[in-house]
């Protein structure tokens, strides 16, 4: 049977519930559901929105993609990923990934998998926009960043 | 060709997208990295750390070593930083 | 700062979105939230539902000692946990774990631990009620669970 | 002292908490589940698997070489399968 997966790249904000709700409704053989949220942080003050940009067309496909991998790797029931696009306020959603599975531990991997490559391999940029007005530059990709998507490797 | 650009690698290039010939000598990704380098202060600007952008062929991340023949669209960006 | 944790065993079913909110609210210093929920499986149709017993006292304070542990081993912003007990119907919510900080992989992490060591110290036994009527008997601890928590042992 | 027994150990007892007098022997948790296995043919049935038994002192897990003493409620159940 297939997994459903659903990819969204999109300007509007999203409801995790919603999305739960779409996997899980009707069915009796999820035992577990684990959603992860990023949100804008405000670091310290300092920021009054990151900006967003993406490659349209490209976004989608390699989420596409690296959602598949997690489908083949994890017995997963089902999966959701979201990501937003445009000006993004602090406290505000900019990322969504929902994985639904019979047991826990595929459930939590297979979300912590999503969100380290989406970060690696997603074509999606972020600007600072400061409170002082000042455009605050690029977000620097971090090491971390990469060192988190390359535990992932098959041996 | 199309090549499109994202992110710094755009402002400091000051173009989204554009048309191109390709030289006849530019067979891979690394080479047209280089080829870029050369054309002008913006372009050199934009990718003057060459290693570090990150290169496209129709929407499918490519390494240094891989041929650009028959790519119709080439995106051009730094480091990803979604999610 | 202290933390705000939220523990609570109660017969009613919970809403997940309510929880997130009371932790997010107001909050520009989150960049990371995630939730665990467990549901209840109908294991192929077999299953009535799940009858929850718990130790009513020790299960509230066993989870407050996991919950004050996981705070103190990762940087969270804020923790949920709810743990239903008595009935519980195929495709209804059992569990739910909600942790929040500024990095996913602290909230993530901590989620995982928080799962794990509920599952093996929180006192709860399930029991199944078939669908023929019959009484399935007591639900045995999976030698896979204390190997799950097993593996948060500080070195 | 107060005796409190949860799951199939409550059901195999056929009683969820008991009040009791320890005799002066009994000054551990495993002197307790020996005592308990010679109650009678339900503590027995009950107590069978003693190893797989938890104990809680005033609802905090014990180990088997803990001393019972001054505890107020002690309670016995199977492992958990809450989550």
């Amino acid at each position: 049977m297939a997994v459903p997966l659903r990819i969204r790249v999109q300007a509007e904000d999203f409801d995790a519930a919603a999305e739960v709700r779409r996997l899980t409704e009707g069915r009796m053989d999820i035992g577990a559901v684990v959603t992860f949220t990023g949100l804008c942080r405000s670091e310290e003050g300092r920021l009054a929105a990151l900006e967003l940009e993406h490659y349209p067309g490209m976004a989608e496909e390699e989420m596409t993609r690296v959602a598949e991998d997690a489908v083949r790797r994890w017995p997963l029931t089902g999966l959701s990923v979201i990501h937003r696009h445009g000006r993004i306020a602090p406290g505000a959603q900019i990322v969504l990934v929902v994985t639904t599975s019979a047991h826990r531990r595929a459930a939590f991997e297979a979300a912590e998998f999503l969100m380290d490559f989406l970060k690696t391999r997603a074509p999606f940029w972020k600007k600072e926009h400061g409170v002082d007005g000042s455009e605050g530059g690029w977000v620097e990709a971090r090491d971390e960043d990469d060192s988190a998507a390359a535990r992932w490797t098959e041996s | 060709m199309k090549l499109v650009y994202f992110a710094w690698v755009r402002e400091r290039i000051g173009l989204s997208e554009e048309e191109v010939e390709l030289p006849a000598d530019v067979r891979t990704v690394a080479d047209l990295l280089a080829w870029q380098q050369r054309r002008g202060e913006r372009y050199a600007h934009a990718f003057e750390k060459a290693p570090f952008i990150r290169v496209a062929l129709d929407r499918s991340h490519a390494r240094a070593d891989q041929p650009v023949t028959g790519a119709r669209e080439i995106a051009f960006f730094p480091p990803m930083t979604g999610g």
